[in-house]
């Protein structure tokens, strides 16, 4: 829509602007990493923060979540549909394009209500990544690396200001007013065609092949001894897909006071990679390994989601490979399949099942 | 449920910390004394009742002489639930269970050993059929007064069969690993909210073991972060050594 | 007059159950009753057969289960079989008519009934399967004239397990319906067919060209009936399946019942064998 | 002069923590027999420790007792610090101090009103309690919550403190979380009026006997960490010299060991710490104290609830003057500090709500070989008894059952905490 110059000295004016207006949330320093977190001060913003722990995507859909309170004598129920107008700071791509996902799963047959709640009272300001946020990363390889385009406000780092792009109404109105910006000069303009070239080279591909290929990769692999060496490594402690932005499974519990009558059924995110996930009465379970639970997993990421929604599930953020204990990586697991493609093993195997 | 049901505690060998959870749990919940009748809980009451429906069991079988007060109880109860660790798996008290039990007995009691009755701690599950667990080393007071609502619901505690990471990363904890510690979060059960994590200290695995864990796995990763075998058998017999006994029994 | 799923849906929560009353409850066998559930006035259930409802037991949580009885015959209430299993099923059990419960639903597509029209239908349930597959069998047997022949083989584990005992006399004794029963492990009072469901077979003639089968059952007859019925040579696309798989919403948002791509809640829970055969997870 | 028989026993003393027996056997009017038996079983926490590393002895430890968990656990890091050169810093002082506090309120009212009360009330136990006066149950409830989140805020629970470790802490409480337990902490002192208020209206059985008191003692503060050893007696000791003051011996009917200093027997407890340490108190608390009759040197065991009482006073107090020191200078998320060798000895000590509670360790090369633990209820046993010797002939008259809850009042004041005590130890260090 339009492009907008702050200078980085008008930043704390800016958030405590919009705290006036919204619940402003954003990247804050906690023992050494970094966690979304409601700003309290300006200065507790690190927009130049690695990665967080757990992606923005707990404004959206919350840890644990009540669905409905309920009154079970007169079958009395109330649906909890939470929101608060908010903004979120310093949305990483990566994490943009996990939010696109998120949006498509959320509006995809039935509406979630809960989630479209949050979604629609919430604006997202991302910010542009120039270097790579840690070792895991691999946002090139899966394409995040620039800002998908339904952004409300993207910021590029120009040194001593920052480059505000504005993407839609939403972000327009979080500007409304805000007298500290000004249209870029001719200066600006080489300042952020500099940054923006300058930033390519600093991030590497890390696949070995393309990620259009990954889905035709992962279709050959079903039957690969891969998925029992990971079997046999896994803790099974599902870290990997609580800290994954683009997952999204959840269970759902009822809690009732000790008079029985009062209660509320609430959602937890869940995992795949637990055991009891695809248990059934009667006690078969569909995923019964380590080994089948990873398989899903990253079928799920390389392969199912573009089948079910058209968007890739991985968004190549990394936080998984950061948080395995035992070092499971998706790079390291498609890189592996591809080298064992090219082996021609996968089809050996393949053709032995 | 129409009549209140009639509640009863008893423990053997333990530090009665569970039982304090349960007088600590009437602090959120005095309602809990309108919702069940106790009569029986020896730490906390003088009334003795014996009409009880419903037995919570703390602390673990450490004497042969216990285990007939234990079918005692089983006879009377229609519902036996377990309470903390050292009824669920023998809790603390099992830690000596890899040393030969003659040799602990020595170094306590020196020439007097025979005067004390004593033998391996194991949990009740092993003397008497127990109905139901409430994990953990002290309980969690809200688990309890759950498990509560659940048994007045006439069904069992529903206690979360997922690893403590779950919990821990739900909360945002900065894994402990990552602060130079090592933890026993990946292969124990959730369900204290990841307390141990949450105020800085790896989980020493209290509650269990999960279902089918990779327990070689976990050596692996302590391995790695600096444990010597012995410091790591150290850790996994802090809570755990009766279930990784059985473990190792069944190959 | 609306529909359920209408109301399901005007909701401002899609999680929201419709409260609904039981009005009758009948034992079928030691693990299974067999629940009317009366829709709020006004209300239809309007459903297909194959297709479920999530019940809910308020402070206990909330199941699938699928309608059992026939389009043609809920009117303004419905059927369903219910074993019980766990903490909901239980619950259930304990309930009595008078009491109530919650609702959501209908969901998942049920069987394409159109399709299977002037064709030969061959049920096949196993144990529980019934369930289900009661709603399809009088669903066509209401409308008998609509299809060609009518096949039932069913198998449970024991005399004891048999569901529906009333009905299945009448089947019996129609003489436009060729049913066959079996048990595993039989007890001195039974005088019929002795072993797994497959054994069977070999009482029936099948033409495959006509032929559609559905089987409902545990997971593991899947793989058997599907391999007697490819070697009658009936066409993929005219072998139906019903798939249980771990459910919380129904609405395909919480991925437990994800097989790859597909919410077995959402695109199922009944599959032709020619829609899943590729899928690695199904059977 | 009564030629009475009688025998008292009491199977499984309730409202104390533990399984202990009365037994009395009076024949024409001798005393044959005056016994608290242990009976809980024996619990091997020392060898249990043996061989492990010196950073679980703590966390195993608390597990000696779910009341006295923070006392364990400060206890045991106190001796592990002795034995490895470990400097605590400023803050984890006061840290522990707090925390202490919270576990010594936490206790104290448990035992006050929710285990002793009963008695005075005419109840049978905390449950009818709350029918007939709920006010005094909810009141007690209050306190104790905040007892306990005072421990959580420090250590992030009572029951088994998580964040406290050798040479300090792996958590810090936030500056507002210190400041709303301060804010409820001066709101509390309403309740604590309230509660100075009962106990000065509930009348303790007249008797007295008197004995040797012992507990830690510093000149400059109420003392419940580290120290030296003080008897009423006179006398200090450094607290190495534990074993000079414990004598500890071995008695058949019971699983835990009786002490004895100077005298057959000696208490610990809140009366003992009254009696030596009645100068430190806060100013509130000996207000509190004359409120409730009670004046060093007391010489009736019944009177240990009421000292407990004046303490509840003292720690709400100095609670609230340490989390002003704390906020004043500002929390900071501070490292450990570290252990300056590997192997050594050391002998912590705490006087825990019961009295004084000693760990003593040897550590070689990081693990523990050698452990002791001697605890308050241990110490008290002796002189328990030497009451109950007393006391027996004195109220030979009653009937049966005044004598046996007076015994059993008797024995509930002291607060005997006999899953802890039965650990009944004859560890010779080489
Ligand atoms: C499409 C569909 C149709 C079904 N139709 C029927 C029916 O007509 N009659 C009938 O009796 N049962 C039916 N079921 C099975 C029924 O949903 C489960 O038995 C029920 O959810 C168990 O819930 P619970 O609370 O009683 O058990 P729980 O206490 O939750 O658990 C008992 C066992 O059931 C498994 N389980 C829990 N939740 C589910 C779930 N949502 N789906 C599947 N398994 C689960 C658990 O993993 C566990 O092994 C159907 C299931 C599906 C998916
Ligand atoms: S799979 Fe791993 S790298 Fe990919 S989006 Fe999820 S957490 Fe990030
Ligand atoms: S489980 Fe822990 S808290 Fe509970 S009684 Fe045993 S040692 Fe005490
Ligand atoms: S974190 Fe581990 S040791 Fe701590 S309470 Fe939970 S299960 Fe127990």
């Amino acid at each position: 829509m339009s492009f907008k110059i702050m200078p980085k000295a008008a930043l704390p004016d800016w958030v405590t602007w919009l705290k006036n207006r919204y619940r402003v949330v954003g990247p804050t320093a906690r023992q050494g990493q970094y966690v979304f977190a409601e700003i309290a001060s300006p200065d507790e913003l690190v927009l130049d923060y690695p990665t967080s722990v757990l992606p923005p995507k707990k404004y959206l859909l919350p840890q644990r979540e009540t669905l409905f309170t309920f009154d079970a004598q007169s079958m009395q129920m109330k649906a909890n549909i939470e929101w608060e107008p908010t903004v979120i700071l310093g949305v990483h791509t990566c994490d943009m394009h996990a939010i696109r996902l998120l949006d498509k799963v959320h509006a995809t047959g039935y509406t979630d209500q809960h989630y479209q709640a949050h979604r629609q009272h919430t604006t997202l300001v991302s910010i542009e990544c120039l270097s790579p946020c840690m070792e895991h990363s691999f946002c090139k390889s899966m394409g995040t690396l620039t800002v998908p385009e339904d952004y409300d406000l993207h910021l590029t780092d120009l040194g001593d200001s920052y480059g505000v792009d504005v993407g839609s109404e939403k972000g327009e109105a979080l500007l409304q007013g805000f007298t500290a910006i000004w249209d870029p000069t001719s200066e600006d303009y080489q300042r952020i065609n500099k940054v923006m070239a300058e930033k390519w080279p600093r991030f590497s591909y890390r696949l070995n092949f393309d990620v259009t290929e990954l889905p035709d990769l992962l279709a050959l692999s079903n039957n690969s001894s891969l998925w029992n060496e990971l079997g046999d490594i896994c803790l099974g402690c599902g870290q990997c897909t609580k800290v994954c932005p683009t997952c999204y499974c959840f269970d759902v519990r009822d809690e009732v006071d000790l008079s029985l009558t009062k209660g509320e059924r609430t959602r937890t995110w869940d995992s795949c990679q637990i055991d009891r996930f695809a248990t059934v009465a009667g006690g078969h379970n569909f995923r019964s390994t380590r080994a089948l639970r990873n398989r899903h997993r990253f079928m799920r990421k390389g392969k199912y989601h573009l089948e079910a929604y058209g968007l890739i599930g991985c968004v190549g953020c990394g936080r998984c490979a950061a948080a395995c204990l035992v070092h499971i990586t998706p790079v390291d697991t498609f890189n592996e399949l591809y080298r064992r493609h090219k082996k021609g093993e996968l089809l050996e195997e393949a053709k032995q099942a | 449920m129409s009549a209140k049901p009639k509640v009863a505690f008893f423990e053997f060998t333990s530090c009665e910390g569970c039982q304090l959870t349960v007088v600590d749990s009437l602090q959120d919940h005095p309602e809990l004394l309108d919702a069940v009748e106790i009569v029986q809980f020896r730490e906390a009451i003088s009334e003795k009742g014996e009409d009880y429906a419903i037995a919570f069991i703390e602390g673990s079988c450490s004497r042969p002489s216990d285990e007939p007060k234990l079918q005692a109880i089983r006879q009377q109860a229609a519902i036996v639930v377990a309470l903390g660790a050292c009824a669920h798996l023998g809790g603390i008290n099992a830690i000596r269970n890899r040393m030969p039990l003659q040799e602990v007995r020595e170094y306590v009691y020196g020439d007097r050993a025979e005067w004390f009755e004593t033998y391996e701690p194991r949990p009740i599950k092993d003397v008497i059929k127990v109905d139901a667990v409430i994990p953990g080393c002290p309980i969690d007071r809200r688990e309890f007064i759950k498990a509560v609502t659940h048994l007045l619901q006439g069904r069992m505690p529903f206690i979360p069969d997922q690893p403590l990471c779950m919990e821990c990363k739900l909360k945002e904890n900065i894994c402990v690993y990552t602060r130079g510690k090592v933890c026993l979060g990946p292969i124990t059960l959730a369900g204290c909210d990841a307390i141990c994590p949450t105020y800085g200290d790896g989980c020493e695995g209290c509650r269990g073991l999960i279902a089918n864990p990779n327990i070689e796995a976990m050596r692996q990763v302590m391995h790695e972060h600096g444990l010597t075998d012995e410091a790591i058998d150290a850790k996994l017999s802090m809570f755990l050594t009766n279930q990784i006994m059985a473990l190792e029994e069944a190959g | 007059m609306t529909t359920l799923l209408k109301e399901t849906l005007k909701h401002s929560s899609i999680y929201l159950p419709t409260p609904a009353r039981i009005t009758a409850v009948k034992d079928l066998t030691a693990l299974e009753k067999l629940f009317t559930i009366e829709l709020p006035s006004g209300f239809s259930l309007n459903h297909r057969p194959g297709q479920f409802v999530q019940i809910s037991v308020l402070g206990v949580g909330e199941a699938p289960i699928s309608i059992s009885s026939s389009p043609s015959r809920s009117n303004g209430s419905f059927e369903v079989c219910v074993r019980r299993v766990g903490s909901v099923t239980n619950a259930m059990h304990a309930l009595k008519p008078g009491a109530m419960l919650g609702l959501r639903g209908p969901f998942g597509r049920g069987f394409p009934v159109e399709r299977f029209r002037g064709k030969d239908i061959l049920f096949v349930p196993g144990g529980l399967g019934l369930a289900p597959l009661r709603s399809l069998i009088n669903e066509v047997l209401d409308e008998r004239g609509k299809y060609g022949r009518v096949i039932i083989l069913y198998g449970t584990r024991t005399p004891a397990d048999i569901l529906f005992r009333d009905e299945i006399a009448q089947w019996q004794q129609r003489t436009d319906i060729e049913f066959h029963m079996t048990v595993d492990r039989p007890d001195e009072s039974w005088t019929g067919n002795v072993g797994v469901i497959t054994t069977l077979f070999p009482k029936i003639q099948i033409h495959p060209r006509n032929m559609v089968a559905v089987v409902v059952g545990p997971p593991v007859m899947y793989r058997f009936v599907l391999m007697e019925l490819l070697g009658k040579g009936i066409a993929e696309g005219n072998i139906w399946f019903s798939f249980e798989r771990h459910m919380k919403c129904g609405v395909g948002k919480c991925g437990h019942c994800q097989m790859h791509h597909i919410y077995t809640c959402q695109d199922g829970p009944s599959f032709s064998y020619a829609e899943i055969k590729h899928l690695e997870e199904a059977l | 002069m009564t030629t009475k028989s009688l025998k008292v026993d009491v199977h499984h003393l309730t409202r104390v923590e533990g399984h202990g027996n009365i037994v009395v056997d009076v024949q024409n009017g001798e005393l044959k027999q005056c016994e608290l038996q242990i009976v809980e079983t024996p619990r091997f926490f020392e060898a249990m420790l043996r061989g492990r590393p010196y950073t679980d002895s703590s966390h195993i430890t608390s597990r000696i007792c779910g009341i006295c968990a923070v006392g364990h656990a400060t206890t045991s890091l106190r001796a592990t610090e002795k034995a490895l050169g470990v400097q605590p810093s400023e803050q984890t002082v006061l840290l522990r101090k707090l925390n202490f506090h919270g576990e010594i309120l936490d206790s104290h009212i448990l035992h006050a009103y929710m285990l002793v009360a009963p008695d005075f009330l005419g109840v049978g136990s905390v449950i009818p309690l709350a029918k007939s006066a709920p006010e005094v149950v909810l009141r007690a409830l209050r306190m104790k919550k905040l007892a306990g989140d005072l421990c959580k805020a420090i250590s992030g629970r009572h029951t088994h403190p998580i964040a406290m470790t050798v040479g300090g802490f792996t958590h810090f409480p936030g500056s507002e979380e210190l400041a709303a337990l301060r804010e409820r902490l001066v709101a509390m002192r309403a309740d604590v009026d309230a509660t100075v208020e009962l106990f000065s209206t509930l009348q303790m059985p007249d008797f007295s006997r008197d004995t040797e008191y012992i507990a830690l003692h510093k000149p400059d503060e109420y003392c419940f960490i580290d120290g030296v050893i003080a008897s009423t007696d006179g006398g200090t000791w450094p607290i190495e010299d534990y074993r000079r003051v414990t004598n500890e011996t071995i008695v058949r009917h019971s699983s835990a060991k009786h002490t004895a200093n100077q005298r057959e027997s000696y208490m610990v407890g809140a009366l003992a710490r009254f009696n030596v340490n009645y100068d430190q108190l806060h100013p509130r608390a000996k207000a509190a104290a004359a409120t409730l009759g009670l004046k060093p040197k007391n010489t009736n065991p019944y009177m240990n609830t009421v000292a407990q009482v004046v303490e509840i006073v003292h720690c709400v107090e100095d609670a609230i003057r340490l989390i002003d020191v704390l906020l004043a200078r500002g929390i900071t998320w501070e490292a450990p500090a570290p252990p300056t060798r590997l192997s050594g000895e050391g002998v912590g000590a705490c006087d825990v709500p019961r009295g004084t509670l000693f760990h003593n360790y040897v550590i070689e090369d990081g693990k523990v070989v050698g452990a002791n633990c001697i605890i308050p209820t241990g110490q008290n046993l002796a002189n328990i008894e030497a009451d109950m010797r007393k006391l027996v002939p004195e109220i030979l008259d009653r009937t049966q059952e005044q004598i046996t809850q007076a015994l059993e009042m008797l024995v509930r004041a002291y607060d005997p905490c006999i899953s802890c005590s039965t650990h009944l130890l004859n560890v010779q260090f080489v």
